[in-house]
């Protein structure tokens, strides 16, 4: 395989909750399900424990690309966790793209811990979206990308 | 009304009801108005003002006043009771220590609007009626009233007070409010056009923290941004990011609990119309999970601490028209 | 600064194949704070562990990073290793280079640098943990089982017999569970009834145990060993207590026409019922649909009869709120339906039957007290055609995508029967693969076919087509000889799919504890867990788990009776020391967080303090009850100022691990 | 004197950013004044004040003083200055170019601050004498007059014409540069205006604000006075009036950790700020009025102590237009009148 060194690697970070979609990703590993390396996944408990500070700063830090991931609704270890959290995401969210940042960099996604596949299938999908986009300029902090 | 105020506070203050008042204080020009705490009739006669300059919402002054000794008069205009609710709510106010006397309010403006219409030189103002009539250094202006105020006046959303002890004249009602027209305005521009908007706008921040540090619903015992050990504390707004961070995250703090009374707007020194940032929560949330109004009681649930199971999922932000 | 240790695990080639471990743990070493890493074939074994403790010692290690697999898998286990060296569990983490990486990234430089971005996160993180010191919560020694098939009444009895109380809810008006409807049982061929009915006794008779029959589980609170569940004994308009279980009323009831569910509407019985002799407990059920007393306040037969005076037409449902320290689930299954499944003609011919329709044509307790008689005519079948995975295996979506597992045996079971009784009948087998594995069962198709004579096709039914003469026009393949087949048969016999049942899904919610695609309970690990839920505290027994047959039901019930006799046998558990924690400094009493904890486990008190200015202030704040919280962390987003967070995952902690990963 | 039409002044402007950064107040989008840097065609704004003063032309709000990069357990140290480039600052009012003298004795004080050093050797101002003053002016009260500002070249605009003098060197060489778009003028409209304005100055409402009671010498007695708590009880503890003041000077030393490495920048602090000098014990000002009356003090009291009485203040009087709740040094000043005395 060729691979073109300036071909744009994005940064991706899935935040996962430990109970399903930690557990789906961990299927998707056990079932080889291939997925880009740019993602790399951080473990909370629960959906309900990301919060919007850990987004920005991902993009602050270089992200190019967040993904928070968590039980479906009605199906969260904490019975109520994934509600709250679908409230602040949606809220957060539609206030980045308010703000004129793509709307294309973030996204929720419901993954249990059945769905290996799933997951795989989200996080390509959501690593050839932002590849798409590009580099993140609109939220990014430049001295974070000063190697 | 400003004597009627005075009368009543002298009372409340004669019979024990209270023991001392918050209210406007007048400055050097027709403007400068200082909140002060009086407390005797000799004070009140000297200094106490209303008028149309008395912008500022003394609810959050109630955080650190309530919880001194005796009884504080307080007195609200419409949006500022909403706030009041929310901070009793809350529980940062001791309700108990407070008597609350509702004024009424046809809109409030301050020396900076005039000065944005070219009004310079301010020596004097006189009302008369639908305008004001400005005596400058350099000749008198004439100003209409709805030219002369400020956004989140020309937009009010309630002339009702939600609380209070008594009420000093006619109480008002819920307005038809057009508050919601910019940030509509701001959706429909492309992503492109959004991202100008606000850099333009947040690029002016200072980081003078007069936003925060006014906000009624900002009353943190130390906000995040203050604190080394957050991990997310800003001093300055050293970049582009921490200017959009600190003003992403204070709405987000404020979301739900904002009562969008426009203070935020009206103390920032550069004009950036931070109340844009508040609607556009408030607007999501009475699409999104029903109309609700931060501090019109105190019981309701917040928005983000309540949820239903049939919720929008996040992914309406995509799908929502717009570019 | 911390003094970290890096250990890098090859699992043999599991990780090492697609990372080089060699340079991960190199890479780490240069990091801050890293002084000492790594690699080793097997981290988990006891040399791998071994390895670690010496390392802790010898470099006086504060903190320990280990590259590994899943943190679900063996974070326990090394939490305990370095426990074992002497200090704080909770002083590890674990990368995921294995699920998240070796297994994922084909290409070994791609592998190589993610893990080391993956262990520097992990480094990052463990530079800000601190030791935790888990708290302790009583157990309440009662289990609860949910579901009384053979499933639920073998773990109530195995927990009932290691001395603790154990409650069983059946929403039946009887436990026995489907079991009570099978006629024989494969590959022993005996009498499911016979081996069946003494365990319900047992039940019925153990003080131990209790069961509410009739009765559903509405709201479960709480957590492990300490669960409140609100049980609702629906109304049997019949007093327990005083029904003898006559049968006087069954027999004087008026109604005549109630489709009866025992044997799968085949026959009908009265509007009070008691669903079979064997019923346990065995008392009489008004059903509320059919009986005119309730309908509409004409009759009361029952009551005049009944010289018990166990009816009662005011009775209603009752809620119960009962403590218990574990819960099993044993939901069990339901053949599917088969609506869309039309082209075997299941709604236009009564002679196209389900196999558990068969169960009780050739039980001597059925409708037709034993005798295989066609439904529609009463007529003796003389062409039998059994076709197999009838929504197994079935990735169109009408069906189930998994294999029901039970199909392949009992199906050579019906046709062996069959054979046995009636030798004149001719019996046909549709099959995709006869799958046999297990203990005899392999012997036992074999003489299906070589000593009974079953016509095994491999193919698949197309069509079963009903003719105007009363027999079924069977369209089918035959994949081996490669034709078209006609077989005319006087009954067809469907080997439908099995499914949870329709409760399992509330009740999952209800237990906070995940589920598949297809509703299965999922199991906290797929082969080293398989009879526990990731809920802690809930249990899995029997096909809630997955599609089983009896013994592996029976076995997967009694080792979920051993897991809760585990858990019971212990008079405290150790909490969970992940939980959150409020900064009373900090806090602003604005009761946000306590609004969104669904444990109800934050507090407010007033409190005196000194406050930065020299005065002292009376200050609203909160306070997390640790062993309450479960350590979800919603309340630390709820708090505008920060003031509430999550130990073992801080705000610091997690975004130390954004930052790392970022860079 | 040399004067340009006022018609022309966007050719003064295209000659003085040959080769140099000119920078000149033009309005931002909410409608105030800051200075901007011109480019071709970029008009001059006409409010008298802009909201921030120049005082960041030398002493940025935020200014990076050293990186550290980190790889691995490596640590590499690096000056992350660049040449300064040479910069006009066009239209400085008399207010703001008096702050820079007192800004002086602070950061060229020895030991000297070598960033600031930089920007002023670098920098070159051109003021512009005051026409129109407004009802916050107090200049005048701290010994500023607004009809003729200091400055390397000075400014006077009338109706329709921009008269410029060279004070300096660099203001020679700032007149000499854009000689080409000037033609000779003589000083009599120059006279007339400043007559003007000085007719104005007395009828300002603060016209008789005096300082007579205050300076280094009267600590004890200001510091104690029992006024300050009225005072300052409204204050929000914002960093409004600081971050518009000319004059204020403290800043804060902060890293910044960037995951590379750290960047060690400084930028403007408030005493009014809770975490204002915070050591390790924490703010040795732990209520808002002590923070207020440090700000005030130190412009009143503790500056002239250390400067000859030189104020630490210059009246331009943006505090009063900005602080969200109307509370400022004139209020003070005059609240406290009868302290000292």
């Amino acid at each position: 395989m060729q691979v073109n060194e300036k071909e744009f690697k994005p940064t991706i970070v899935a935040f996962c909750c430990n109970w399903c979609s930690y557990a789906g990703a961990d299927l998707a590993g056990t079932n080889r399900l291939n997925y880009p390396a740019d993602v790399k996944i951080i473990r909370v408990p629960c959906s309900c424990r990301v919060n919007p500070m850990f987004i920005l700063r991902a993009f602050q830090r270089g992200a190019d690309g967040v993904i928070m991931c968590g039980c479906h609704p009605g199906d969260c270890h904490y019975t109520t966790g994934n509600y709250y959290a679908r409230r602040r995401m949606t809220l957060l969210f539609s206030m980045l793209d308010y703000l004129g940042i793509e709307r294309e960099r973030t996204r929720v996604e419901w993954v249990s811990a059945a769905e290996g596949a799933k997951f795989a299938a989200t996080m390509n999908e959501f690593v050839e979206t932002v590849t798409k986009l590009g580099e993140n300029k609109r939220l990014e902090d430049l001295r974070c990308k000063e190697k | 009304m400003q004597g009627k105020m005075i009368a009543r506070a002298k009372e409340l203050l004669q019979n024990g009801t209270v023991n001392r008042v918050i209210g406007w204080k007048a400055g050097d020009f027709a403007y400068d108005i200082t909140p002060a705490v009086f407390s005797s009739a000799e004070e009140l006669d000297a200094g106490f003002v209303y008028n149309d300059f008395c912008g500022a919402n003394f609810s959050k002054y109630l955080v650190k006043e309530s919880r001194k000794e005796g009884k504080i008069l307080v007195f609200l205009k419409p949006c500022d009771t909403y706030s009041f609710n929310q901070l009793t709510k809350e529980h940062r106010i001791i309700r108990d220590n407070i008597y609350v006397v509702g004024v009424p309010c046809d809109g409030k403006t301050d020396g900076e609007t005039l000065k944005l219409k070219g009004i310079t030189g301010i020596t004097g103002i006189k009302t008369e009626g639908d305008s004001f009539v400005v005596d400058t250094l350099y000749g008198e202006k004439t100003i209409a009233k709805a030219d002369a105020l400020p956004e989140r006046c020309l937009s009010c959303k309630s002339k009702k007070h939600v609380a209070y002890d008594e009420l000093l004249g006619e109480d008002g009602e819920v307005c038809e409010s057009n508050r919601f027209d910019m940030v509509e305005k701001l959706e429909a521009m492309s992503s492109e056009e959004r991202f100008a908007f606000w850099r333009g706008e947040l690029s002016r921040c200072i980081r003078c923290n007069a936003c925060r540090n006014v906000c009624p619903a900002c009353t943190c015992e130390r906000c995040v941004f203050d604190n080394d050990n957050s991990g997310i504390a800003q001093k300055a707004a050293a970049d582009s990011f921490e200017e959009n961070m600190f003003h992403i995250i204070r709405a987000f703090h404020v979301a739900g609990r904002c009562t969008d009374c426009g203070e935020c707007s009206r103390v920032c020194p550069q004009n950036i119309p931070l109340h844009l940032l508040n609607r556009k929560f408030i607007k999501d949330i009475n699409e999104f999970y029903g109309e609700f109004q931060a501090g019109e009681d105190t019981e309701t649930r917040a928005p983000l601490n309540i949820f239903d199971t049939e919720d929008v999922e996040p992914s309406i932000v995509y799908e929502k028209g717009g570019n | 600064m911390q003094r970290i240790g890096v250990f890098v695990c090859w699992c043999g080639s599991n990780i090492a194949a697609t990372v080089d471990v060699e340079a991960v743990s190199e890479a780490l070493k240069s990091e801050p704070g890293v002084v000492f890493s790594t690699n080793y074939q097997y981290m988990c074994s006891e040399a791998g562990q071994n390895m670690i403790k010496d390392a802790i010692k010898e470099h006086n290690l504060t903190g320990v990073v280990i590259c590994s697999c899943s943190p679900r898998m063996h974070e326990a286990t090394f939490r305990k290793t370095v426990q074992g060296a002497g200090i704080n569990p909770y002083m590890v983490e674990i990368a995921n280079i294995r699920e998240q990486c070796s297994w994922i990234h084909k290409d070994k430089q791609t592998g190589t640098e993610k893990a080391i971005i993956l262990g520097k996160a992990a480094i990052a993180k463990v530079h800000l943990n601190a030791p935790l010191t888990a708290g302790e919560s009583p157990v309440v020694k009662r289990a609860l089982v949910i579901g009384g098939g053979i499933a639920g009444i073998q773990t109530a009895l195995d927990i009932a017999e290691a001395g603790f109380d154990v409650d069983i809810v059946e929403t039946k008006p009887t436990i026995g569970g489907k079991m009570t409807q099978i006629d024989k049982t494969f590959p022993t061929l005996d009498c499911a009834a016979c081996i069946l009915t003494p365990k319900m006794v047992d039940c019925a008779q153990n003080e131990k145990i209790h069961i509410y029959s009739y009765s559903e589980v509405t709201a479960v609170k709480g957590f492990v060993g300490n669960f409140t569940v609100s049980i609702k004994k629906k109304a049997r308009y019949v007093d327990t207590t005083k029904c003898t279980g006559c049968g006087v009323c069954t027999e004087k009831c008026p109604v005549k026409n109630v489709p009866n569910e025992f044997n799968l509407g085949m026959n009908n019985r009265r509007a009070i019922y008691i669903p079979f002799a064997q019923a346990v407990p065995k008392v009489a059920t008004i059903d509320a649909d059919y009986c005119n007393m309730l309908k509409n306040g004409k009759c009361g037969v029952c009551s005049k009869v009944c010289t018990a005076g166990a009816i009662d037409y005011k009775q209603q449902d009752e809620i119960i709120e009962e403590k218990y320290g574990a819960i099993v689930a044993a939901t069990g299954f339901n053949p599917i339906k088969l609506d869309n499944f039309d082209e075997f003609a299941y709604s236009q011919s009564k002679d196209v039957i389900t196999s558990l329709e068969f169960e009780r044509l050739t039980n001597a307790a059925g409708p037709t007290s034993g005798q295989l008689l066609r439904p529609s005519d009463g007529k003796h079948p003389h062409t039998i055609v059994f076709v197999q995975c009838v929504g197994s295996r079935d990735t169109s979506g009408c069906g189930k995508p998994y294999c029901s597992k039970i199909c392949c045996m009992y199906t050579a079971k019906h046709a062996m029967l069959t054979r046995e009784k009636y030798p004149d009948t001719d019996v046909y087998v549709f099959y995709i693969d006869v799958r046999t594995p297990g203990k005899n069962f392999d012997e036992f198709y074999r003489r299906a076919v070589e000593d009974y004579n079953v016509h095994y096709i491999k193919g698949m039914v197309g069509k079963v087509a009903p003719r105007a003469d009363g027999t079924l026009d069977v369209q089918a393949s035959d994949l081996i000889s490669n034709e078209q087949l006609h077989i005319s048969a006087d009954l067809v016999v469907l080997a439908a799919a099995i499914e949870p049942d329709k409760s399992a899904r509330p009740l999952a919610t209800m237990l906070t504890a995940s589920m598949d695609t297809n509703d299965f309970f999922t199991e906290a690990h797929a082969k080293l867990r398989p009879v526990e839920s990731p809920t802690a505290g809930v249990f899995l027994s029997g096909t809630c788990q997955g599609p089983k047959d009896i013994p592996e039901t029976v076995s997967q019930a009694s080792a979920a009776a051993a897991k809760v006799i585990g858990l019971l046998c212990k008079d405290k558990l150790t909490c969970n020391p992940c939980v959150a924690h409020s900064d009373e400094m900090l806090c602003n009493g604005c009761s946000s967080c306590e609004k969104v904890c669904p444990y109800g486990a934050i507090t407010y008190s007033d409190k005196e303090f000194r406050m930065p200015d020299r005065t002292t202030a009376i200050r609203r704040v909160a306070a997390v009850n640790e062993a309450v919280c479960q350590g979800c962390g919603a309340c630390t987003v709820a708090c505008p100022s920060g003031a509430m967070d999550l130990k073992g995952f801080s705000n610091k902690q997690i975004m130390a691990e954004v930052d790392a990963i970022c860079k | 004197m040399f004067k340009l039409s006022l018609n022309n002044l966007n050719d003064l402007f295209k000659a003085a950013a040959e080769g140099s950064a000119l920078y000149i107040p033009a309005d931002d989008g909410a409608g105030q004044a800051r200075f901007t840097r011109w480019c071709d065609g970029m008009e001059m704004s006409k409010a008298l004040k802009t909201v921030k003063s120049a005082k960041e032309f030398f002493f940025p709000q935020t200014e990076s003083l050293v990186d550290f990069k980190m790889k691995g357990k490596e640590i590499e140290i690096i000056d992350p200055r660049t040449e300064t480039e040479d910069f006009v600052v066009f239209g400085v009012r008399a207010c703001d170019a008096r702050s820079f003298s007192i800004l002086d004795k602070v950061f060229l004080a020895d030991p000297v601050d070598t960033y600031y050093k930089s920007r002023r050797e670098h920098g070159t101002i051109v003021t512009m004498a005051c026409s129109r003053p407004e009802e916050t002016c107090f200049c005048t009260a701290f010994g500023v007059d607004p009809t003729a500002p200091e400055g390397d070249a000075v400014c006077y605009m009338t109706e329709d014409e921009l008269f410029i003098e060279a004070k300096t060197e660099k203001g020679t060489a700032f007149v000499e540069k854009v000689k080409a778009v000037l033609e000779d003028g003589d000083a009599s409209a120059v006279e007339a205006q400043k007559a003007a304005v000085k007719d104005i100055l007395p009828k300002l409402p603060l016209a008789n604000l005096s300082t007579d009671a205050f300076g280094g010498d009267k600590l004890m007695e200001l510091f104690d006075s029992p006024k300050w708590a009225e005072l300052s009880a409204s204050c929000l503890g914002c960093g409004t009036c600081t971050f518009v003041c000319p004059t204020c000077q403290c800043y804060d030393i902060r890293d910044f950790e960037t995951g590379h490495g750290v960047k060690r920048f400084r930028c403007w602090d408030s005493c009014m700020f809770s975490d204002f000098t915070k050591m390790a014990h924490g703010n040795p000002r732990l209520t808002q009025l002590e923070r207020f009356r440090q700000r005030f003090m130190h412009k009143l009291v503790y500056f002239p102590a250390n400067n000859d009485g030189e104020f630490g203040c210059v009246g331009c009087g943006r505090c009063l237009s900005k602080c969200p709740i109307s509370m400022n040094i004139v209020k003070v000043m005059k609240t406290l009148e009868g302290e000292s005395k």
